[in-house]
């Protein structure tokens, strides 16, 4: 009975959400059909081309320089740049989550004793694996602005180099300093916001040059915010592994 | 000093009291009963000023407008004559800072809404000095709280009723003040007319404590601490009958529904209406025949006597409107008189019950002497007022030939002998109660507003063409005809009533009686122990008291009839089980169903409205 | 002053605090104290209209703006969340170690005040939204950990689909910003069936916070559970900002069809609510209940739509806030003291202290909408604003308004139920915090209750703030 | 297509939403529903024969089609935010298991709820 319910309920669902699919008509807007988004009736249109305060020109890669922002990834743009203040908000879900975590677990005493049966290949792979993984994440950040990836996959990628040691020793921990690298990184992006208020005059607002399009050392605050929150994430997530791979104090 | 000083300082005073009185209780109460005697005294003597209004803003469109029409000044001088007598009347009686602020807040409430010229205003006021005699109700004792919900839930309903009729009225007159809508009302539809008459109707029922919204009296006037319910009684629902006032008579309701069926020569509305109070005439003299305690007693004969009232305005004509006003007139004084003398009674003995008392004649003369008069004026007896209002009233029901009403205005009037008595024999006649012998009578501050509220009842009663010669200022101000008078003499269709002649018809009986008593031979004392029990040993005295259950077979004719008060208990009972049953419904334990809700309202509200 | 630093201040002293754990209550207080601060300069001085985030303007980047709503909201969120935390600062349920929680919260609030974007106001929702479950998990016992987990369900539900709108919006104007959406909407160039969808899925997205009648099923739970202090915040201050939420999106993604669903729900949530509250024994829930009758007051305005209901609404919901914050401490006084908050127990409460009892009855009779308190004000500007939906809608107002004083009274009543002899005086100290914010809120009540038509064009001018919004947006549309 | 199929994921994640029973599952649940939404919100930014919106030295330049880099950047916040609620559920669903003893709705449902 139950999931006859919920079988009818969600299949009218999805019924309802399948009427307004592919309703954009001549003279009424609606949802476009698949692969027919059309960029110009969009706010995004600005974003591709750079063109937010007023520029016209083309931006070429490797040629054009001192553009409104100067992150060869047009997505990364929005995330640290246009859009920021959005990001700001995701770090902090994610950092009170985390925090959350921390609290309902009681913060983590020591690790649940189980008997992990790990071949010592493993454990020697992990070894060799796990440095590699923790550049491959900083590689990632740091690029974020140039090629796919950023902050969030890069401390995606950290963590899971943590997760991979966890796996593999029974007693290992991820370092408590992360805690603290956690706390600074979110201070430094607000900071960075604020700084950004009192120097540009609005909050989060670039004030580095944004050099040339597809450099290293462009797109002015991006690398920054990005390496900012690489690490913030990296430490935040590790943090969660670590609170759900150990037992509580007592006191929850 | 204007009226509109009067209410702001009144206001003020009830926080500035309270703080006072946390330093001295004396000091407040005093500087309370010499506020409001000032207010009545300004509000008295205020009478003949012009017409003003005085305006403070509440939002940009609605104002407060006060004002000093005859009408505000009758009523208003009735309420404020109650509340200062009561005001002298509590100074030796048990007091707590938070009742003076209460009981300020009251009159600030009660002056406001006499001197209201829109219902706005006077709903305000009025709803300020309802919530604040709640808490009043309260204070004393332990069962009124079941008591005084009745009285919130009641006077919710009456006052969010006036609220719509208030709104509504704006929306349909685009006016809120009285003579405005008086005016405007004549032009509107009917069913604009209908809604106001009846939202506003609930309210002046509500308050009034007629039938069927009657059920909060018992309970409130008898819980209420002894010295606010003279206040409760003669002066709150008083404004009730000031509402009644302005909705039948200033707003010409005879007039406007004529369209309607008439019934008897009277409209529907205004029939069923005045039927209503000649129902809450039969109900509150039958009910109140049956009850042991002084103070539900007198609170039944309030809704007999708000009965009468309600008839009256509501069939309209000249007589029935001027005896209408006179009987709120005169049941104002002898309501709070009869709650004064109680409260006194009980201020001595510490009890309310009727057959723990007896014999305190001997005792508490002025109180006795307050309370026999008021009670003759209630049952409707000359030489008092309450004789000629009920008379006047009697000359409507006559001439225009209401069968129902008039019986039910007889029955009320024949029933109201049985339970005056009642009382009168229980507490003050009969024997003395061996703990009573000591009492001595109630202080002076208690026997002044007594025996002045007496004095007025008879002084009325013996000339009653000055009080209505006021009240035909008050009916000529609003364009209703006046009754003819003369020094002595009112005189209507079927005959007329000199009641200097009646008086002394009546002072010359009266001395031939008390000649006879005088002259008789005297009686034996006896106490109440040493008689008629036959050596038998007596246990529960109470029993032996001549005045309990004193109408015992009256008592069983009516055990079986229904009771609105069950009803109204029962329907609390009904939004209770309603509530395990929304419960019960939307708020279940599991979290999947309220998220299937969710899910369910969207699609349900989709596929709908698309 | 830019409004931005309502959201940085806090979510700065988040950032210390979790590097100083010890310290994070202390941060909490100076967050919140800073926060107040800010909140009534910008109330007082900031200009009307947007603040750019990241120096792009409109509808590029994102943008917080000031109208007069927020003029109004903003100090009492801010104001009351520093009262809640002074309130609850030295006694046993304070917040401790969960006051980081509390800080972002109050981040997250003024970011929902303030924000003028669909996506950002779904970033801020969730960071409300996680907080709020974490607050609601402080109770003592294990049910408040399942209770939380109730409301994160129901929770997630309510932000999917609110993202989902989002989407459909999103897709549909090519635009986030709620000012050119509104403005957009209004030109009326948007298919039927994707502006009814989306608008649907807002008012359940955003009905889950706003306690909408079938999707409350968390509130009592939570109110019930949880502790002290974060009842406090959830039932007094979340409001504020959630309904605040409901009322600029649904009147951005304006439908008149929605709007009759809103109306609907609004009207039972009310029915509900009410009935529901007046049979319960302990005060607490009631409160819960009255809570979420006096939202669905705020919502069914909202429903209504015109600009006197929106300002009712915001009335509705101050009033709300200023008394149940003092209805709540003072619960949570009596569950401290006495040990229970049923009706039998506490009565006499008002009369051992004559202080609290008096707060108490204000707030309460505020509520109920008696005259001389706000609530009447409030009561006043509903009854007149639901005229313009018929006859129907304030008689059921009305009735339900006529319950709630019913049970509001009998709370009172039993406050201070005599007779003196059996209730003896407390010992103890009570806590003098508490009572001075207790005045300080109750004189506030009384003063806006009495106060003049000019103070209270506050709200009317609130009520318009819907104007200033689609004019933001004509312009942007224009200047495209 | 890919859009029916991401309608079809909500409407997954809402079925074992609303039938399972295990709290671990209505996480997954939940999960699989918030999957179908960001799957969503990437098909409406793509434009047919778009390319990766990167300015990379294979596509050089601004004037090339690109797809709606927006909604990407919105599903990562999205996606982000996702982890962050899942974490605190998991979170959750431990502390309910140590205290109650069973993270099944049906048995937990007698000991929570809104009783008297």
């Amino acid at each position: 009975m139950r999931r006859l319910i919920a079988a009818i309920i969600s299949l009218l669902f999805f019924l309802m959400l399948i009427t307004v699919l592919n309703t954009e008509t001549e003279d009424k807007a609606g949802i476009p059909a698949y692969g027919d988004a059309d960029l110009s009736s969009r706010v995004s249109e600005r974003f591709v081309t750079k063109s937010v305060n007023g520029y016209d020109g083309e931006i070429v890669y490797g040629v054009t320089s001192d553009a409104e922002t100067g992150s060869a990834n047009l997505v990364t743009s929005i995330v640290v740049n246009y859009r920021s203040f959005d990001t700001l908000g995701e770090v902090t879900v994610l950092f009170i989550s985390a925090t959350g975590v921390g609290l309902l677990l009681g913060g983590g005493k020591k690790r649940i004793v189980e008997e992990i049966k790990v071949s010592p290949v493993a454990r020697l792979a992990s070894r060799i694996v796990t440095p590699l993984l923790l550049t491959l994440g900083i590689y990632v950040f740091i690029h974020g602005h140039l090629t796919p990836g950023g902050g969030f996959p890069g401390g995606a990628i950290i963590a899971a180099a943590f997760l991979l040691m966890m796996l593999t020793d029974e007693k290992r921990r991820a370092p408590s300093k992360l805690k603290i690298l956690e706390g600074y990184m979110g201070l430094t992006y607000v900071l960075l916001g604020v700084a950004g208020l009192l120097i540009s005059g609005s909050f989060l607002q670039n004030f580095l040059p944004s050099g040339t399009i597809g450099e290293l050392l462009s797109g002015g605050l991006v690398p920054v915010v990005y390496s900012v929150i690489g690490l913030k994430v990296g430490a935040e997530l590790s943090g969660i592994l670590d609170d759900l791979a150990c037992e509580g104090s007592d006191e929850s | 000093m204007s009226i509109l000083t009067l209410i702001v300082v009144s206001l003020l005073a009830a926080p500035v009291l309270y703080v006072v009185a946390r330093l001295n209780r004396r000091i407040a109460y005093v500087a309370y009963a010499g506020l409001q005697l000032l207010s009545f005294f300004t509000v008295f003597f205020s009478r003949g000023s012009t017409l003003s209004y005085e305006v403070i803003g509440i939002t940009e469109r609605l104002n407060f407008n006060f004002g000093l029409s005859p009408a505000n000044w009758f009523f208003g001088s009735i309420v404020m004559l109650v509340i200062s007598m009561s005001a002298v009347f509590m100074l030796p009686l048990n007091k707590t800072p938070a009742k003076v602020m209460l009981l300020a807040l009251v009159s600030a409430g009660a002056l406001g809404a006499v001197f209201s010229m829109d219902f706005l205003t006077l709903l305000i006021f009025w709803e300020i000095s309802t919530w604040a005699s709640l808490i009043l109700i309260i204070q004393d004792r332990e069962k009124s709280v079941k008591e005084a919900i009745k009285y919130v839930s009641i006077g919710a309903v009456g006052s969010y009723a006036m609220l719509f009729s208030v709104f509504y009225m704006l929306r349909e007159l685009d006016a809120i003040d009285f003579s405005t809508v008086a005016v405007r009302i004549e032009k509107a539809p009917v069913h604009v007319q209908l809604v106001i008459f009846i939202s506003l109707s609930v309210m002046v029922l509500a308050k009034l404590g007629t039938f069927p919204l009657h059920t909060w009296l018992r309970g409130s006037h008898s819980c209420a601490p002894d010295e606010f319910s003279p206040i409760l009684s003669g002066a709150m629902t008083k404004i009730g009958a000031f509402l009644l006032f302005i909705v039948a008579v200033m707003i010409p309701s005879l007039k406007i529904f004529s369209q309607l069926p008439l019934f008897n020569g009277i409209p529907l509305a205004n029939y069923v209406l005045a039927a209503l109070g000649g129902v809450s005439i039969v109900v509150g003299t039958v009910m109140a025949i049956r009850m042991e305690d002084a103070k539900e007693l007198i609170a039944f004969s309030t809704v007999s006597n708000s009965g009468y009232i309600v008839l009256a305005l509501a069939i309209g004509g000249t007589y029935a409107t001027v005896g209408g006003l006179m009987h709120v007139l005169n049941h104002a004084i002898a309501s709070a008189a009869m709650f004064m003398a109680v409260a006194a009674v009980a201020y001595r003995t510490g009890t309310t019950k009727i057959h723990e008392m007896g014999g305190l004649i001997v005792k508490m003369p002025v109180s006795f002497a307050a309370y026999l008069v008021a009670i003759i004026s209630v049952a409707g007896i000359p030489p008092t007022s309450g004789f000629v209002s009920k008379w006047l009233i009697y000359q409507q029901l006559v001439q225009d030939g209401l069968p129902f009403l008039a019986f039910a205005a007889f029955f009320g009037s024949i029933g109201s002998f049985m339970y005056v008595f009642k009382p009168l024999a229980g507490i003050f006649l009969g024997q003395l109660k061996p703990e009573h012998r000591s009492l001595k009578e109630a202080p002076l501050a208690m026997v002044f507003p007594m025996a002045f509220l007496t004095l007025l009842t008879v002084f009325w009663g013996i000339l009653p063409s000055n009080a209505i010669r006021a009240i035909n200022t008050v009916t000529e101000s609003v364009g209703a005809d006046s009754v003819r008078i003369t020094f002595s003499r009112i005189i209507a269709l079927t005959g007329q009533w000199d009641s200097i002649l009646v008086t002394g018809v009546f002072a010359v009986g009266f001395f031939l009686a008390l000649l006879i008593f005088m002259k008789a031979k005297r009686a034996r004392r006896v106490e109440l122990m040493d008689n008629y029990t036959s050596g038998e040993f007596i246990y529960t005295a109470e029993l032996y008291h001549f005045s309990y259950r004193m109408y015992r077979p009256f008592d069983r004719m009516f055990e079986r009839w229904p009771s609105m008060e069950m009803w109204l208990a029962s329907l609390s009972d009904k939004i209770r089980e309603l509530g395990h049953l929304i419960r019960a419904v939307f708020f279940p334990k599991n979290p999947q169903i309220y998220v299937a809700y969710a899910l369910v309202v969207l699609l349900g509200a989709f596929w709908w409205l698309r | 002053m830019n409004p931005v630093m309502l959201i940085a201040v806090p979510l700065i002293a988040a950032f210390i605090s979790s590097l100083f754990a010890k310290r994070s209550s202390l941060l909490l207080l100076f967050a919140a104290f800073v926060n107040s601060v800010i909140a009534i300069a910008v109330s007082l001085s900031a200009i009307n209209g947007s603040y750019s985030m990241g120096g792009w303007s409109p509808p590029y980047g994102i943008e917080l703006v000031v109208t007069d709503m927020t003029r109004v909201l903003v100090p009492a969120v801010n104001i009351l969340a520093f009262f809640a935390i002074v309130v609850y600062w030295r006694r046993q349920d304070s917040p401790g170690k969960y006051s980081i929680v509390y800080t972002i919260s109050l981040a997250a609030l003024n970011g929902i005040l303030l924000t003028n974007d669909l996506f950002n106001l779904f970033v801020f929702l969730e960071i409300a939204g996680v907080s709020a479950y974490l607050l609601a998990s402080t109770g003592k016992t294990g049910s408040s950990k399942v209770a939380a987990f109730k409301y994160l369900m129901i929770g997630s539900v309510g932000s999917i689909l609110y993202l989902l709108g989002v989407v459909l919006v999103y897709a549909t104007t090519g635009t986030l910003n709620i000012s050119e959406i509104a403005a957009r909407i209004s030109l009326g160039q948007i298919n039927g069936d994707v502006l009814l969808l989306s608008s649907l899925l807002f008012m359940i997205g955003l009905g889950v916070e706003a306690k909408l009648l079938p999707l409350n099923g968390w509130v009592p739970d939570v109110f019930t559970k949880s502790s002290g202090p974060a009842t406090l915040v959830l039932a007094s201050i979340y409001p504020l900002a959630m309904i605040s939420a409901f009322i600029r999106v649904l009147l951005a993604v304006r439908d008149e069809r929605t709007m009759g669903a809103v109306l609907v729900l609004g009207v039972a949530t009310v029915i509900g609510g009410e009935v529901v509250a007046f049979g319960q024994k302990r005060l607490r829930r009631t409160l819960a209940y009255s809570s979420i009758a006096q939202s669905g007051l705020a919502i069914l305005l909202v429903g209504v739509g015109t600009a006197g209901a929106i300002a009712a609404s915001v009335m509705i919901i101050v009033n709300n806030a200023l008394a149940k914050f003092v209805l709540f401490s003072v619960d949570g006084l009596a569950i401290e003291k006495i040990g229970s908050d049923d009706i039998e127990k506490i009565t006499g409460f008002g009369r051992t202290s004559q202080v609290t009892g008096l707060v108490f009855t204000v707030s309460a009779l505020s509520i109920a909408g008696m005259p001389l308190f706000m609530g009447f004000r409030a009561k006043l500007l509903v009854i007149s604003s639901s005229f313009d939906t018929g006859l129907l809608i304030p008689v059921i107002i009305l009735l339900a308004a006529a319950i709630e004083a019913t049970y509001y009274f009998r709370w009172i009543f039993s406050l201070y139920k005599p007779p003196f002899s059996r209730v003896e005086p407390l010992k103890e100290r009570l806590p003098l915090e508490l009572l001075t914010i207790g005045i300080i809120l109750a004189a506030v009540l009384v003063f806006l209750g009495t106060s003049s038509g000019e103070t209270l064009a506050i709200f009317d001018r609130a009520g318009n703030f819907m104007e200033e919004i689609i004019f933001m947006g004509k312009t942007l549309i224009g200047g495209m | 297509m890919i859009q029916y199929f991401s309608m079809l994921l909500i409407a997954i994640g809402i079925y074992g939403l609303l039938s399972q029973r295990n709290l671990v599952k209505l996480v997954i649940s939940l999960n699989i529903a918030e999957i179908g939404v960001n799957l969503f919100i990437v098909s409406i930014g793509y434009i047919e024969d778009g390319l990766v919106p990167i300015i990379s030295s294979v596509n050089r330049t601004s004037s090339l089609v690109f797809v709606d880099p927006l909604p990407q950047a919105l599903v990562l916040t999205s996606i982000v935010i996702g982890v962050g609620v899942t974490a605190l559920a998991l979170a959750l669903i431990i502390t309910i298991g140590k205290t109650k003893g069973s993270i099944d709705l049906t048995e937990l449902g007698s000991s929570g709820g809104d009783d008297e």
